[in-house]
């Protein structure tokens, strides 16, 4: 598959509160962003166990997004500030894996920046599309 | 408060490991890897981090148990002792068999055949390597005089090229498999020969992806590529050889291209890897049950042992051709001579010397001079009538063995079965009698590894309920039998007896098993045993080229089964899954049967992961759940044998070496048809 | 309180004991003149026009009124000849020191001097003291005092310096029966801070403040300056107030919660192109409306601040909304008061230019369009265009004083400049400043424009994130009055019915610890933000209370064993998504 | 040293203070950890081999500490620790898993080599330290050069190659004092499938990295426990010193510092961790 057809597959496990909300202004301000993206609601961007940022690059994604509130506007209060603090951790985790850990964003998207979130899907996708498919996901390669 | 460890063998395959028990106020609460130990050195596989799990089960037997209208009733130990000694004499020598067992230790093996052929009057005695290597010790008892590994385990770090064939060593042998590939570390070569995608495939330099039941051919051609090219070790086998005209004969036909026709590797594949076999300074061969069960086992064995002494790879560190044997006693268990041909140390029943020694020993008259039957006849014969009763200890014929509706039909043909083992097993079910034994945890006891080395196991814990050591068991046996000649108070006694009678065993004790394990041969108190064999000279004296031809086996693909059913193992689990089964890990692992197909194959049946597929060959069926993977080529099918609700061997096929008597359990002609 | 008896001018009346006398004299309606006399002090008798004629018995005294305690049987007489005589000696002494005081010379005309006997002294000051004792005993400042003595007696401040403890609360100026003391600069100075005029310590915070009730400035008020005055207390009847009064926290149990913390006007000085607050006469929507009130500072009459009817008025729309330099929204309230303002202003001055300076007219609502219309019969002008600029740049005499708006009408397509008297500004509403953190405060998220998110826009659009917390009028977004109380209602009855319920519904994507894959790491307990999770040590296990947990999962991604398990969040479900997504 | 301890030992058990001292025992060339009682066994008693006493006991996955501290309640257990014991014995405090209040620890350091056998950042008891001194810790790994060469594509076929060679024998697992999880979720089959050969590469040798990112001790027991020589620790030196690096945290050190990736109470540092994302 050569680089300009390939078409990454993003897995956007989203805050339920301001990032999925974000998504969804994008959606009726009908605001244009790549179909690369595939979401998954959660309630909170804390609630994201690495363990599924993995899974996903295991399975087929070539990047995969966690979206929450801004640092602060956490539904939960603290939810983010965990989640922040894995990511760190997580990224490295996948640096010394050996995955680009540019496949991997943490992204603060609240309710109302519709516009913000459709950004990010577009530059991520460029990103993953520049980064080719993911190694892990040999399956994907050929079909 | 006491805690303290206590170091015991694992009861698993034969690579050997060592661990501790760990045990607390009584209670065994874990495994401990040894770390000081050559072949252990601190890891273990899945099965042994886990071995202390099924010796708590709660299923384990506790108490004898007499089949009464149908139902199995608890008895005592006397009752149930006593039924057996009375029924057990009621039958002829001839109409009597007993099957001893690889799982238990070679005390116990010693005194079942010494049971079998002092109280029983008969060589009836056998054991379950005649399913997995009696060719290999047939085999290489023809080629080099000694059925045994030829070399030592952690030596296999240095070595320089490894052929492996017919042998998933990282999944069945996983503590050898970590010294080969240590060796491909520092930069050995490996040559796979597996009609599988193994994980070896992987690091494989060559990987030779056969024709199950070819491996005849293989070997040939490359014993070919080799006299052609001139890579052969002239001066070995100038000196150290015999018969080497004849295999150069036979083995000329078999050019690369005519292997190809046979095998469908590419011929240019073939060529390398005898290249790369031939050239490098040390190059050992592995293989397990891919060259022994077959038809061809002893041929196979043969042509392997051939390719050695073809280029002096024997009697070297490094080199050599290494029999891996699955089950943590099969060495020993032969060693000890629970074989219907010979007494401990293989010492043949047939010489009337031999005899002399024993029945002197033993104190008895006279010792049967017929060699018994094996296994597969014992069942054969049993299913016909002529085998009446069968006593049969720590094994499970009823999952293991070719054939099981055959198996199935034999066992119950039987006027009385006695069945000792830790659990009610598939065959103990059919019993007329069981006796709970002890297991490994629970009763000191010697075991030889798959390289020879006889190791000391401990006991950690005292046995649930009323359960017994196999040799209290058979020992009390032998006496409500009438015998005066199994006083022994413990199993050292019984070494220091083997000892005395079986040369290779000759400076065995549990005093100097108590540091660390000695490779027989050993002939005396002060020999340091033998990590090498074949060094100087072959057992035999000199080593012996057979020239082979290959045969194809008995029953291959036709456009009514038109699948080659290939059986094995997963790492996950251990033969009959009487012990690996118990285990929670183990089983969430991998908690049935499956059938490895080639995804074009599904393909064509519109097979998805999962579905169950029914799988049959014209000796049975079963329904089993399909697992598509690139692992087997298309055509071919592969189903582990663990696995009771869907045994591979209801489908296998008893067809026998005719010399080793080990059935064919990788080759026969199978059809996948979707289930209903 | 004893009753006793007395007469006045004959009339009998009733009257508390010791009362003073000039009191019971007010309430017969009997006109007793006086000078130092005023109620909230102490009366001290000190300019002597009060006096009066007393007799009790036989015994007849010329009494101060102001400070004589009446009693029983007295007989007074206010206008006798004696008194008569007695009052214009007394006002031509006065005379004689302050000839040119107003109040004093209204007295002797009244009295009949025509010229008086001592001459006319030329100084204001009667030394009535009232603005020294108001200094001391009501105010508590105690700037001002009698200096020197005799015929020098003076009122001054210490050494007749400036004095830094005057707070200037003006109450010696507003006390001083001459109207010798005056505040210089007072007018300029309360206009600067407050265009719309001064107001009271004690007022009604504005015009349709609820509850409708007088409030206490705190930074103008004597009393929180000095301590002193609380006239107000003695004169309110009600006993209402209460200067002690501390602002408390208070701690109130509530199952709901309604956020209606409104909006705020955005500050006009950032607009520096309208120049609010550097040229007088441009308002904000907000003075406009003050202004505009019967109740205002002017009386509800328009005029500019030098007092002038203005001839020509300029209504700015959009000014900070739906402009992407400070907000992009539509206030959505402009159009709708601007044209009142235009209507208002057309029906008080008839022949007043209204110029509306609009981007486009957003009359959505029932009735708005119509009015619309109507405005545009009425003659007000409407200039589609945005005022670019608007200076004092005059250009001849006419435009003196006059406010330059320079606008494209972009109807016609050339640049208008119009000068007008009065601007008004209809600025951007804006989220209160600290909605931020309020929001936060309840858990609920702002947008970028810092209202509060509803909980969705379209399905609960009074309802927020935080169970029992609701929102309502624009501290969700603009919004004008019809539309706010129709929210407001909506929020109302969902709290009604929250409470009506008694019980209320929990999450119900609460996390809970499966007991037997617990290992007791506590992991979770310290990342839980509500507290919901107690580890038991004893058994060696956590435990969730699901009344206080909110659902987040924070804890369930932390927990490596996988006891914990989020209800409609398990692992084994995000798996399944996962690979769902992934399937194609 | 050895003999000191003893006496040190002696001395603890004559004097009743401890129930029993948890320690290598070594008998015909073979060693274990052993619980002593009785002061006439402290001559089996060795230093120089190394079982981490803390070792999780498989399958109850309780540690052999706990589990002797909740036979005999109340009662003190003495420990011959290590550095890397010390450290299992504080890391498991923290989770709950022992009672460091019944626990007398008997701190002794290793030497360079043994610190350089096991990779040993601090080979020595940090609060604890009786016997011995203090030596330089070795904190690169053998096979650090080589891996922190590799690009990030290199790492990956770095790790491919590794992990191929797992035969999934949880012996990482199984022999880390820190992994005492009731269900691991290097066994969820819902994460990782099952019965396969080689294992799904990297989330089943993630989990373990990657929980332990701010926990593991540096004891070397996965490395030791790995037939296959897999180089597991190269990771956690990446996350050890990233933790270290963000929150001035190594896990072991100080029983009463919380680890800091599962507070959300302490949040310095937060604004450094944007720019890590």
């Amino acid at each position: 598959m050569s680089k300009s057809e390939f078409e990454p597959r993003i897995v956007a496990l989203l805050c339920n509160w301001c990032t999925y909300t974000g998504a969804d202004l994008a959606g009726t301000a009908r605001m244009k962003y790549p179909p690369n993206v595939r979401t998954l609601r959660v309630m909170c961007s804390g609630r994201v166990d690495p363990a599924f940022v993995i899974f996903a690059l295991q399975n087929g994604a070539d990047g995969v997004m966690i979206g929450g509130c801004h640092i602060g506007d956490c539904h939960y209060a603290k939810g983010n500030y965990s989640s922040r603090r894995r990511a760190v951790i997580l990224k490295d985790t996948l640096e010394s894996l050996g995955i680009d850990p540019r496949r991997f964003r943490l992204e603060w998207i609240s309710a109302s920046e519709g516009d913000k979130f459709a950004e990010v899907i577009k530059k991520f996708t460029k990103e993953l599309k520049e980064l080719g498919p993911n190694p892990l996901n040999k399956g994907a390669q050929d079909a | 408060m006491s805690y303290y460890n206590v170091l015991t063998v694992c009861p698993y395959c034969g690579s050997g490991c060592t661990f501790y028990l760990q045990v607390l106020q009584g209670e065994i609460i874990g495994i401990l890897p040894n770390k000081n130990h050559e072949i252990s050195q601190g890891n273990l596989c899945i099965k042994g981090w886990f071995a202390n799990e099924f010796v708590t089960h709660k299923d384990r037997l506790k108490k004898p148990l007499i089949k009464k209208d149908g139902n199995f009733v608890e008895a005592s130990w006397d009752e149930a002792l006593q039924l057996v000694a009375k029924k057990l004499k009621v039958y002829k020598p001839e109409e009597v068999g007993t099957l001893s067992s690889a799982k238990v230790s070679n005390e116990e093996n010693y005194l079942m055949q010494k049971f079998t052929r002092t109280v029983l009057k008969t060589n009836n005695v056998d054991h379950c390597a005649r399913l997995c290597h009696a060719s290999t010790v047939v085999g290489l008892g023809k080629s080099f005089g000694s059925g045994a590994m030829t070399n030592s385990i952690p030596e296999m770090e240095n070595t320089k090229c490894m052929f492996v064939i017919g042998s998933n060593t990282t999944e069945q042998h996983p503590m050898v498999a970590k010294f080969m590939m240590k060796a491909k570390e520092k930069g050995a070569k490996l040559i796979l020969a597996d009609p599988r995608k193994v994980v070896w495939s992987k690091f494989a330099d060559i990987h030779l992806q056969q024709r199950p039941g070819t491996d005849v051919a293989l070997l040939n051609g490359m014993m070919n590529v080799i006299l052609e090219e001139g890579l052969e070790d002239k001066k070995f086998i100038e000196e150290r050889t015999e018969d080497f005209e004849s295999l150069k004969e036979v083995v000329k036909k078999y050019n690369p291209e005519y292997v190809e026709k046979i095998t469908g590797i590419d011929k240019q594949l073939i060529v390398e890897a005898a290249r790369m076999y031939a050239k490098s300074e040390a190059s050992a061969i592995f293989y397990s049950m891919g060259i022994t069960q077959h038809t061809t086992g002893v041929d196979n064995v043969v042509s392997c042992a051939n390719l050695a002494m073809l280029t002096g790879n024997v009697g070297k560190v490094g080199t050599g051709v290494n029999a891996l044997r699955g089950q943590v006693n099969v060495q020993g268990a032969c060693d000890c001579g629970a074989l219907p041909n010979v007494f401990s140390g293989y010492q043949v029943v047939t010489d009337e010397a031999n005899r002399k020694k024993f029945e002197q020993a033993w104190h008895v008259d006279s010792l049967p001079d017929k060699v018994g039957l094996t296994v597969t006849e014992l069942i054969g014969e049993a299913a016909k009538g002529n085998i009446k009763a069968l006593y049969i200890m720590g094994e499970n014929p009823m999952v293991s063995d070719p054939d099981l509706k055959h198996v199935k039909e034999g066992l119950s043909n039987l006027e009385f079965l006695v069945v000792q083992d830790i659990f009610l097993t598939e065959t103990a079910q059919l019993a007329d009698v069981v006796l709970p034994a002890a297991s490994f945890a629970e009763k000191d006891g010697t075991y030889t590894t798959t390289d020879r080395r006889v190791q000391l196991a401990r006991k950690a814990v005292d046995p649930p309920g009323e359960a017994k050591a196999d040799w209290e068991i058979i020992s009390e046996l032998a006496k409500r039998m009438g015998s005066n000649e199994f006083n022994y108070s413990s199993p050292s006694d019984i070494m220091d007896e083997i000892s005395r009678y079986t040369p290779i065993y000759g400076g065995i004790s549990y005093e100097r098993l108590k540091e660390k394990g000695l490779h027989w041969p050993c002939h005396s108190k002060d020999h340091p045993g033998t990590p090498i064999l074949h060094k100087e000279k072959f057992s035999r004296g000199k080593g012996k080229f057979w020239a082979i031809e290959f045969k194809e086996p008995a029953e291959l693909p036709d456009s009514e089964y038109p699948f080659i059913l290939t059986t094995g193992r997963v790492i996950f689990h251990y033969h009959t899954g009487t012990m690996t089964r118990k285990v929670e890990i183990l089983n969430s692992e991998v908690p049935t049967g499956f059938v490895e197909i080639n995804p074009k194959d599904a393909k064509k049946m519109a097979l998805f992961d999962n579905s169950t597929v029914v799988v049959s060959t014209r000796r049975g069926s079963i329904q089993i759940p399909v697992k598509i993977t690139e692992r087997v080529k298309e055509g071919v099918a592969f189903i582990p044998f663990h696995f009771a609700e869907c045994a591979a061997n209801e489908l296998t096929n008893p067809v026998l070496d005719p010399v080793a008597k080990i059935p064919e359990f990788k080759v026969c002609a199978c059809k996948i048809e979707r289930a209903s | 309180m004893e009753t006793i008896k007395l007469k006045i001018n004959g009339f009998e009346v009733e009257a508390y004991d010791k009362q003073p006398l000039i009191e019971v004299a007010e309430k017969l309606g009997i006109r007793i003149p006086t000078l130092c006399h005023n109620p909230i002090i102490e009366p001290y008798g000190v300019c002597r026009v009060c006096t009066v004629e007393v007799r009790h018995g036989r015994r007849v005294r010329m009494v101060t009124a102001c400070n004589y305690p009446v009693s029983n049987g007295i007989e007074v007489f206010t206008d006798s000849e004696r008194v008569i005589r007695n009052r214009k000696m007394i006002i031509e002494w006065l005379l004689g020191r302050c000839g040119n005081v107003p109040v004093l010379n209204k007295l002797a005309e009244e009295y009949g001097i025509a010229e008086p006997r001592f001459g006319r002294g030329t100084d204001n000051c009667i030394l009535c003291g009232l603005c020294v004792r108001v200094c001391q005993d009501i105010v508590g400042a105690n700037v001002l005092g009698f200096f020197d003595r005799g015929p020098n007696r003076y009122v001054s401040t210490s050494y007749d310096e400036t004095s830094d403890l005057c707070i200037t609360c003006g109450a010696c100026a507003s006390v001083c029966p001459t109207g010798c003391i005056t505040i210089e600069g007072l007018q300029e100075g309360i206009y600067k801070e407050m265009p719309m005029g001064p107001i009271t310590p004690i007022h009604i915070d504005f015009m349709q403040a609820v509850p409708k009730k007088a409030v206490i400035d705190h930074d103008s008020c004597i009393n929180f300056k000095t301590g002193g005055c609380k006239v107000c207390v003695d004169v309110c009847e009600a006993e209402a107030i209460d200067h002690s009064m501390q602002e408390t926290e208070k701690e109130v149990d509530v199952g709901t919660i309604l956020l209606s913390t409104g909006f705020k006007l955005q500050d006009g000085r950032e607009l520096k192109e309208y120049g609010y607050g550097k040229y007088p006469n441009i308002l904000t929507s907000l003075d406009f409306e003050v202004l505009n009130n019967a109740n205002g500072p002017t009386g509800g009459k328009i005029v500019t601040q030098d007092g002038k009817i203005p001839k020509a008025i300029g209504i700015i729309h959009c000014v900070g909304s739906r402009d992407k330099k400070y907000h992009e929204y539509c206030s959505r309230v402009c159009c709708m008061y601007a044209l009142k303002f235009a209507h208002l202003i057309k029906e008080k001055i008839h022949d007043c230019e209204v110029y509306n300076f609009y981007i486009d007219m957003r009359c959505f609502g029932k009735g708005y369009e119509e009015f619309y219309n109507r405005l545009l019969r009425e003659g007000v002008n409407f200039v589609r265009g945005k005022v670019a600029e608007i200076s004092d740049a005059t250009l001849d005499k006419s435009e003196e004083g006059k406010l330059i708006l320079r606008a494209e009408d972009t109807m016609v397509g050339t640049v208008r400049r119009i000068p007008v008297d009065m601007v008004v500004l209809c600025l951007a509403v804006e989220a209160q400043e600290d909605a931020k953190s309020t929001a936060r405060l309840f858990g609920c998220a702002v947008g970028k424009d810092y209202f509060v998110n509803e909980k969705h826009p379209k399905l609960a659009p009074v309802s927020t994130p935080s169970d029992g917390v609701f929102i309502a009028g624009m501290v969700q977004g603009p919004k004008d009055i019809p539309d706010t109380v129709a929210q407001a209602g909506a929020a109302s009855s969902a709290i009604l019915s929250l409470i009506q319920q008694k019980e209320v519904e929990t999450e119900v994507v609460t996390a809970v610890i499966e007991e037997s894959m617990c290992s007791g790491c506590h992991i979770c307990v310290d990342l839980c933000p509500y507290n919901a999770i107690t580890f038991y040590q004893d058994r060696k296990k956590s435990e969730i209370n699901e009344a206080l947990c909110k659902g987040c999962g924070t804890c369930v991604a932390a927990c490596p064993a996988g006891a914990a398990q989020q209800r409609n969040f398990k692992d084994v479900q995000i798996y399944a998504e996962i690979r769902g997504l992934l399937a194609i | 040293m050895l003999n000191k301890i003893r006496d040190y030992c002696r001395d603890l058990l004559e004097s009743k203070k401890v129930e029993g001292i948890l320690a290598v025992y070594t008998e015909n060339g073979n060693y274990f950890p052993y619980f002593f009682t009785k002061k006439e066994e402290l001559n089996n008693l060795c230093i120089d081999k190394k079982y981490l006493l803390l070792n999780s006991v498989k399958p109850l996955r309780e540690n052999l500490v706990f589990l002797l501290q909740s036979k005999m309640p109340g009662k003190r257990i003495g420990i011959l620790a290590r550095g890397c014991d010390e450290r299992a014995l504080f890391e498991l405090s923290k989770r709950g898993q022992v009672n460091l209040d019944n626990i007398e620890t008997i701190g002794y350091s290793c030497n360079e080599e043994q610190a350089k056998i096991c990779t040993c950042p601090t080979p020595y008891p940090t609060v604890n330290l009786k016997f011995g001194e203090k030596v330089e810790g070795v904190s690169e790994h053998k096979r650090w050069k080589e891996f922190s060469q590799l690009d990030i594509e290199g790492k990956r076929k770095f790790w491919e190659k590794e992990f191929s060679k797992c035969i999934k024998c949880f012996g990482c697992r199984n022999a880390c004092p820190i992994c005492f999880c009731k269900e691991c979720l290097m066994e969820d089959r819902k994460f990782v499938k099952g019965g396969e050969l080689p294992v799904e590469i990297p989330s089943f040798h993630f989990v373990q990295r990657y929980h332990h990112a701010a926990q593991c001790i540096s004891c070397g027991e996965c490395e030791i426990a790995c037939p296959m020589d897999i180089p597991l620790r190269l990771i956690s030196f990446v996350l050890l010193n990233r933790v270290k690096k963000l929150y001035d945290y190594t896990p072991g050190m100080n029983p009463k510092q919380e680890c800091p990736i599962y507070t959300i109470k302490e949040e310095r540092n937060e604004e450094a961790l944007d720019e890590l994302l």
